[in-house]
């Protein structure tokens, strides 16, 4: 943390409650304006502690409640680590919903259905609301004293051996996190997270040496999208859904998804694959190939790497991919016919032992289309790189294993994921966690490392602290999104605390200087008081009386983030490596099914599974609610005798798992995929026990350049065990439950017409 | 057998034989008695259960709204049609055989409209508020809405209630007056009270014929449209194979057709049990047969047109649910109403059958079995294939509603049983007409025959000079 | 004011035939010494010959029956439009008037039915003196197979009516004042 | 008295489209081309209108309680276009989605069954539910053609487990067993636009964009738009008359290439709410 100077005043002046108290916002551009600290005209009260009504004199106001009245506060969703900024409805001094920022660029007012259902995590009946500490093997839940004087004991010291492993991180967590390490003076800094496509922004830095580009969909005639589901789980998903609502605007642009298993994308494609498993690297290559025929193609790659595109059989890739000929050839005149257009590489075509030389395929593409500098935009340079995203993933983890199993660390701390779920069986994260001799957790449920960690310091939800994120895939760089508490601690004052005021006390164990902030709330503040200077447009006061801190405390509130100052990068320039990719081998006999662990929007990567509202949203595709399943072709299940609901066993050469059966017509015929984000051991009430998790059965088996966990690698094989298990799905169209294909019996429901057709209505009009 | 088979009856013994039945029955009488009331105690266990957990209970679902409870309900106000109807009809077109028959008729329509009216309350999701459909002055002003069928369900079913019972109370004022002249106990102050002092005068026999015939006038035209409006029910929705125009006169033929099988198996049922085969002949069976054989055909050809008709329009909705009904997950129900109800009912072509006692009664049970299951391929199908093909769904009706459904015909029973039990189930002054008009009929047809004899002796004597 | 007093003689005879030879003899009896008031025949069935011997009863049941249906279809039908157009909000439903004609014909006709039925009961109740309380010398056997004949007459002249029932067979004579 | 008053207002009483000279007439465009079928709406839904998470037992007995969904359909209806033809064993054209709710007929079928008159049209053209009046005959349920009115089989709300109810919107109510329920078109915040427009004074204007429901709020392409059909400058009304779908019209009059449709609209319900067709390219 780069901190300047310390405006003293502003620390003891405005305490959190009066601060907010300043921060009313109206809602959709009506602005609602409250009155300032002395405001007392408040009867009746709602005491949300205990949930009573109560009735109180005028004497004790509480903020926050104006009985009747709503109120909207801005803050950031942090449902995932997209970054959308949120105006949640207030109303008696309860968060009532979740409502998409209109102002902010990342979503710029809409929210995805897991923003909406944040409001179930902050008043999730199974939230941690006592520390615990294991005592005698069990944990026991232990005053807010005793579990800081533990916390001191484990974390408040210089220790080389302490690990950290933290989720999808940024903002001033990530800075207070990077100082914490660096005053314990430890490196063991690890970052883990399932979903964002490590394997991709391998592949992006090399090439355009812009990990996570600027990518404009908008702008794009064709996208031919090789499993990067970016409407439903990849990166960005509700700023990549604006940027789609734009690109099918008339004329509207063609997308081509190419995967093995239909995703939300997928579903709406103009045209949509099926692949083989681990070959979109060999089709991205035969298309490259067919592009090199033309000097115009061509031309723009180097004399190696058009040599390696010599010698490409079409025929050959038609026969490993399971695409036609014929289809590639068109896919080529697709390509050639649309300027610009804009190729992305996903996490099905990246979860290969060879994922990277896949990607770097794919992005060839790119390349030869001209797309660079048009659909694929550099980033802009920002200063304060502690704040930057860091999304890290299963090279991480894994290193965070091997570290635990070599006794390289004593204490292993974890916050804001849950490696013991997500990693696989072969890893043994389970085992290596337990080896470590003190294990911290900071968490806001009883997940499955939480609950097999020595300390588990219950922290408040998203809603009810202070914070700063940057979102990780920015539209406008240098984005730093605020989060307020927008209501009291659910479980009142006593119970959970601000993960930030936790960590910042122990750095003030260690370091007296951080001693100047008597809060994480003062901590941010201050900061963003410091950065004012590098602030895009500041608000200053606007209210008569107002001293300038005040007034940028309250417009950065009610806009809900800041911009920080970037300087215009150089346009990319692509350095390209011949692309080596192995010959595409043939099934195997004994495991003969590939196996696809599909990300649902929704579920995400399994945090949400204890949201009651996401298990009962049905899954966009096989419409299957509180459940796991295998997503299996109608006519593979029909070799193997199978129907809808009938129960297999998924056996991978490192485990095997249970689960019912889906027949569906959206999957490659020799490919079963099972959701991500059920069979949790742990994680509550609404998670725990539910359906299983296709992570647990994976091959050890990771990408050879990035060391990154090769999801899509695994091979299985099926055996039914037992019919007709308690599969619920909305999709019971033909009125017996024996296939997934629902039609419209004539209906006309759902009417399609051409693009052509649509593009010259849309002109007339 | 000949059409003046009961004119030698003593009217002495008719009352015997019928108070009798007051008194002594078969020990089946109890046997099924208490059957009946451990049905009606399971029943109201189930409902029990239903009112305090919610309806899903009953599994019924969307967009399965309706189930067993409708179809109960049309079931039953089915089968209290043909007791009134007939009764009414047969009496203006002086059909005598309705004599014997027609009072146990009139207290099955009476019971089953009872048993029908239960099902629409059990159906409510919030029974505790069922008095909102009645039209009542309240300062809110706040009214039922009578366009709803269901409104016009209610109105019918109160007029049409109100009506039989009073119905069935005129008609059998002169025997509670031969019960009163007979009684003893408790009995004889009931009917004391009941028969309101008839002395069989002959200006109260004027002013009770003239009644009787105006009440039946309004009976006849009162139970055709009170099925018609239970058909409106679903006619006047938009339901694919519900908004049938035909759905009216289907109902009633339907109707009739189940309650006509239902007068049946009480007439054996009641013969047996109290053992008016004096009363209850083989001869006014053949023209029940007969009857219920003809208003079967009616139905089998509305039903037949039904199908023609969805078939010929090649509307797409009806179509689908048609197609559903016949092939679809229903499809059992449909083949065994078709079977039950459509093909059994040609037994009765046979005088064999028509003239064996237990073989009707099996036949009714099965006729019966046939037309509750035409209302239950009324109710669910077109439900299970709406209009929207994303919430087609079959569902089967659950525990609860199954019991509830057993339950009713419990109910049924046991009224009707108790019925008999107090009242005189066989009408003895209408009996007494019928022996009085025979009697006087046969003799005459006596002396004709005495005529023709001498006529042939004479043409025989003339033959022979 | 003294009620006057009332002399019943109370026949009761085997069959009808003799029951209809009775009247007959009685009426030429009344014929000669005005002494009959009233002549009632009590029957276990219904005998629609009565009224050729004891004259035709004035019983206009079917008026009630008409104007009640006439009341009941005009009740109906006001009680229908007046709750719709009444109600707190006035409701058009799906896109059909409030007071739609074709729905109410429904209701109408059912009211109409109803208020038939009970103002013909009410008639009947009316026409048959009923209810009323059981006559003295009512006799049991009249409801089973025996036919009655009521006489009222003077008192003084009861002998003469009671020689006409034994001569014509009566297996029962009561006489009873009131 | 009733009876003067009813044959005053006799002309109005048998007018069959009473509301005509109301300001407001609520109407709504979701155009299939932009709806990815995410599911954001139905979340939405829930998070504003207290619906009742009921666990998977019951939805697998159909009580779900999602008063908007998302309709998933393979298969193009026979005849349509020629985009679905070709032969495969993959749905290479993606799947077709719909958000199905209320669609607030103005000529309602759920409407005239109910016997209680729990459901009625209101001035502005809403389908209403009064909670408070049904009785649960669940006719509604069974003449609505699009089935998407919601039946309270269980009493859902004495599930939620504390503190998920601080989450329940205190502008409506929870429902009570044995109580039909529907989308509302958000009518609370409806409500709240029209006192907010009161009170500033023109109650017979709300703003264009004044109320949002909460799909539509939410929704990441902006695939549905809400507003006035009465008021001829909000977008609603543009997008209906752009794709030439009119009110009070069973079959509509318009080009080959007008996109606007109702579902199910030869039923002649009159649906308020206007789909776009789904687009695909036949070149890709």
């Amino acid at each position: 943390m780069k901190q300047d100077k310390v405006d003293d005043k502003l620390a003891s002046d405005c305490t959190r409650r009066t601060f907010l108290k300043a921060m009313g916002l109206g809602s959709a551009g009506s602005a609602l304006v409250l009155s300032g600290c002395g405001d007392t005209d408040i009867v009746n009260e709602v005491d949300i502690e205990v949930r009573k009504e109560l009735v109180l004199p005028n004497v004790d106001p509480q903020d926050f409640v104006r009985p009747g009245v709503e109120m909207y506060y801005a803050s950031t969703c942090r449902q995932c680590p997209a970054g959308c900024g949120v105006h949640t409805r207030i109303r008696e001094g309860r968060a009532l919903k979740l409502e998409g920022n209109p102002v902010s660029s990342v979503n710029k007012g809409s929210l995805c259905m897991m923003g909406q259902a944040g409001l179930q995590g902050h008043y999730n009946p199974d939230r941690l609301t006592k520390p615990m500490v294991r005592k005698g093997g069990k944990l026991v839940e232990v005053s807010w004293d005793e579990a800081e004087d533990t916390l001191i004991k484990v974390m408040g010291r210089k220790n080389s051996k302490l690990a950290w492993l933290n989720g999808a991180t940024s903002g001033h967590h990530a800075a207070l996190i990077g100082a914490y390490l660096d005053a314990v003076g430890s490196k063991n800094h690890f970052v883990f997270d399932t979903l964002p496509p490590a394997v991709g922004h391998a592949a992006n830095e090399k090439m355009f040496s812009n990990a996570v580009p600027k990518l404009a969909l908008d702008k794009a005639k064709l996208i031919v999208s090789f499993g990067a589901d970016f409407l439903g789980t990849w990166m960005s998903p509700v700023q990549f859904a604006k940027q789609y609502a734009d690109f099918r605007n008339a004329p509207r642009g063609t997308l081509v998804q190419i995967e093995p298993k239909m995703t939300l994308t997928g579903a709406n494609a103009d045209r949509w694959l099926p692949i083989r498993p681990g070959t979109e690297g060999h089709l991205a290559l035969a298309l490259a190939s067919l592009l090199a025929q033309d000097a115009k193609y061509a031309g723009r790659v180097s004399s190696d790497v058009l040599a390696s595109l010599k010698d490409v059989d079409i025929e050959a890739v038609a026969k490993a991919t399971d695409i036609s000929a014929e289809r590639i050839h068109k896919l080529h005149h697709l390509l050639t016919s649309h300027a610009p257009s804009l190729v992305l590489s996903g996490s099905s075509a990246e979860g290969f032992e060879h994922g990277s030389q896949a990607a770097n395929a794919i992005l060839l593409l790119n390349v030869m289309l001209d797309n660079v500098g048009k659909t694929i935009l550099p980033r802009e340079e920002v200063d304060f790189p502690d704040l930057h995203p860091q999304l890290g993933g299963w090279a991480q983890l894994k290193s965070f294993v091997d570290g635990l199993n070599h006794g390289d660390f004593d204490t292993a701390v974890v916050f804001g994921t849950n490696p013991i779920y997500q990693a696989p069986d072969f890893m043994g994260a389970d085992k290596a966690f337990a080896k470590a001799k003190t294990k911290v957790s900071f968490s806001m449920f009883p997940d499955e490392t939480t609950m097999a960690s020595d300390v588990v310091i219950p922290i408040h939800s998203p809603l009810e602290e202070w914070n700063t994120s940057m979102p990780a895939y920015a539209v406008e760089d240098g984005q730093l999104n605020l989060q307020q508490p927008v209501m009291n601690p659910v479980f009142g004052d006593d119970s959970t605390r601000a993960f930030g005021d936790v960590l910042l006390t122990l750095l003030q164990n260690i370091d007296a200087q951080f001693k100047r902030w008597d809060s994480y709330q003062t901590y941010v503040t201050d900061a963003l008081l410091t950065m004012r200077p590098v602030l895009v447009n500041p608000p200053r006061a606007t209210v008569p009386g107002q001293t300038p801190e005040e007034g940028f405390k309250q417009g950065i509130l009610s806009t809900g983030f800041v911009q920080l100052k970037s300087k215009k990068s150089k346009p990319i320039v692509a350095k390209l490596e011949p692309v080596d990719l192995p010959t595409a081998t043939g099934d195997d006999a004994k495991f003969p099914f590939h196996l696809v662990p599909s990300p649902r929007a929704g579920l995400w990567d399994g945090r949400h599974a204890n949201l009651p509202w996401l298990q009962e949203l049905p899954d966009q595709l096989t419409e299957v609610v509180w459940d796991s399943w295998v997503e299996m072709h109608p006519k593979t299940a029909e070799s193997m005798g199978l129907i809808t609901g009938d129960v297999v066993n998924v056996k991978s050469s490192s485990g095997s798992l249970t689960a019912k059966v889906v027949v569906f017509p959206g999957i490659h015929k020799n490919t079963i995929a099972i959701p991500l984000g059920q069979g949790h051991t742990e994680y509550g009430r609404y998670a725990k026990g539910i359906g299983v998790n296709p992570y647990k059965i994976l091959n050890a088996k990771f990408d050879k350049q990035t060391g990154e966990l090769a999801t899509h690698a695994t091979q299985v094989a099926i055996t039914k065990v037992e019919n007709r298990g308690d599969l619920v799905t909305f999709a019971h169209g033909d009125l017996v439950l024996e296939s997934n294909t629902s039609t419209q019996a004539g209906r006309e429901i759902v009417k399609t017409v051409t693009a052509e057709q649509f593009n010259r209505e849309e002109k007339e009009v | 057998m000949s059409d003046y088979s009961m004119k030698d009856i003593e009217w002495a013994k008719i009352n015997r034989d019928v108070l009798a039945s007051l008194e002594s029955p078969r020990k089946e009488f109890w046997i099924v008695l208490s059957v009946c009331i451990f049905l009606v105690l399971c029943g109201a266990a189930a409902e029990v259960y239903q009112y305090n957990e919610g309806l899903g209970t009953a599994l019924m679902n969307k967009p399965h709204f309706w189930q067993l409870y409708i179809s109960n309900f049309v079931f039953w106000i089915g089968m209290s049609h043909s007791g009134t109807l007939l009764s009414a009809i047969l009496l203006l077109t002086h059909a005598d055989w309705r004599k014997p028959i027609y009072r146990f008729a009139e207290a099955m329509t009476l019971f089953s409209i009872l048993t029908a009216a239960i099902f629409p309350v059990i159906h409510l999701g919030r029974v505790w508020d069922m008095y909102w459909v009645l039209p009542y002055p309240n300062e809110r002003g706040i009214w039922p809405n009578f366009r709803s069928p269901l409104l016009w369900d209610a109105a019918a079913i109160t007029t049409y209630a109100t009506s039989s019972i009073l119905f069935l109370y005129v008609g059998m004022i002169p025997d509670l007056a031969i019960c009163r002249d007979n009684a003893k106990g408790w009995r004889k102050k009931l009917y004391t009270a009941l028969s309101i002092g008839w002395m069989g005068r002959a200006s109260e026999w004027m002013a009770f014929r003239k009644t009787y015939v105006l009440l039946a006038c309004f009976l006849v035209p009162l139970a055709v449209s009170v099925h018609s409006i239970v058909a409106s029910d679903f006619a006047m929705s938009i339901m694919p194979d519900w908004h049938i125009t035909s759905f009216p006169p289907y109902f009633v033929a339907g109707a009739l057709y189940s309650g006509c099988a239902a007068i049946i198996t009480l007439f054996v049922l009641l013969r047996y049990v109290f053992k008016f085969e004096d009363y209850m002949t083989t001869e006014i069976m053949d023209k029940t047969a007969k009857l219920t054989f003809a208003i079967a055909m009616v139905w089998n050809y509305l039903n037949l047109s039904e199908y023609a008709s969805i078939w010929y329009s090649n509307d797409m909705f009806e179509k689908e649910v048609l197609l559903e009904k016949f092939f679809g997950p229903y499809h059992w129900v449909v083949w065994g109403m078709l079977l039950c109800a459509l093909v059994a009912p040609f037994a009765m072509a046979f005088e064999k059958v028509r003239h064996n006692m237990w073989a009707m009664f099996w036949l009714s049970l099965v006729l019966q079995l046939g037309m509750w299951l035409e209302r239950f391929q009324i109710v669910s199908p077109p439900l299970a294939s709406n209009h929207e093909p994303w919430t087609w769904a079959v569902v089967w009706p659950g525990l609860i509603q199954l019991t509830i459904t057993v339950a009713s015909f419990g109910w049924f029973t046991m009224l009707f049983l108790i019925f008999c039990k107090v009242f005189p189930s066989v009408s003895m002054y209408e009996v007494k007409e019928m022996v009085f008009h025979r009697r006087k009929a046969s003799s005459r047809t006596d002396m004709e025959d005495l005529d023709k004899v001498k006529d042939d002796m004479i043409k025989a004597e003339e033959g022979l000079s | 004011m003294r009620r006057r007093q009332k002399h019943f003689l109370f026949g009761v005879f085997d069959d009808f035939e003799k029951a209809r030879d009775v009247v007959s003899e009685l009426k030429v009896l009344d014929l000669k010494e005005k002494v009959i008031d009233n002549i009632e025949l009590y029957s276990p069935i219904e005998h629609p010959e009565v009224e050729e011997i004891l004259g035709t009863f004035h019983q206009p049941i079917q008026r009630f029956t008409f104007f009640g249906a006439i009341t009941g279809a005009v009740c109906a039908f006001l009680l229908v439009a007046a709750a719709a157009q009444s109600m707190f909000t006035v409701q058009p439903q799906g896109g059909k008037p409030v007071i739609p004609l074709p729905m109410d014909i429904v209701i109408t006709y059912e009211g109409t039915i109803m208020f038939g039925v009970y103002s013909t009961i009410v008639a009947f109740l009316i026409y048959s003196g009923l209810p009323r309380r059981l006559k003295k010398y009512y006799s049991q056997k009249v409801s089973e197979d025996q036919i009655g004949i009521e006489v009222q007459i003077d008192p003084t002249k009861s002998d003469k009516a009671r020689a006409v029932l034994e001569k014509c067979g009566a297996v029962e004579i009561r006489e009873v004042t009131q | 008295m009733a009876l003067k008053r009813m044959l005053e207002n006799w002309s109005d009483l048998r007018k069959r489209d009473y509301y005509e000279d109301e300001p407001y007439m609520w109407g709504m465009s979701i155009d299939l081309n932009k709806c990815t079928g995410c599911g954001s709406c139905v979340t939405a839904c829930y998070a504003e209108n207290n619906l009742p998470v009921v666990g998977k037992e019951r939805c697998g007995s159909g009580h779900a309680m999602h008063w908007m969904r998302i309709e998933r359909y393979w298969e193009e209806p026979e005849g349509e276009t020629d985009i679905d033809i070709e032969q495969s064993d993959y749905p290479e054209r993606g799947a077709h989605y719909t958000p199905m709710m209320c669609q607030q007929c103005n000529h309602a079928p759920c409407e005239p069954v109910c016997p209680v008159a729990a459901t009625y049209h209101t001035p502005d053209g809403l389908n209403a539910q009064v909670y408070n009046r049904c009785v649960g005959s669940r006719y509604c349920g069974n003449n609505c053609p699009y089935k998407v009115r919601y039946f309270n089989f269980f009493d859902f709300s004495k599930d939620i487990p504390a503190p998920l109810e601080m989450q329940l919107n205190p502008d409506l109510s929870v429902r009570s067993k044995g109580v039909m329920e529907k989308c509302t078109f958000c009518v609370q915040r409806i409500r709240s636009a029209k006192d907010k427009a009161e009170d500033a004074g023109h109650r017979d204007y709300i703003e264009d964009g004044a109320v949002k429901t909460a799909c539509q709020q939410t929704c990441p392409t902006e695939a549905i738009v809400f507003g006035n059909l009465k008021d001829d400058d909000s977008k609603v009304k543009t997008l209906w008359a752009e794709h030439e779908v009119e009110l009070n019209r069973h079959e509509q009059e318009k080009v080959e290439d007008a996109r606007g449709y109702r579902v199910l609209e030869e039923l002649n319900v009159e649906p308020s709410v206007m789909y776009l067709d789904r687009v695909r390219d036949t070149e890709a």
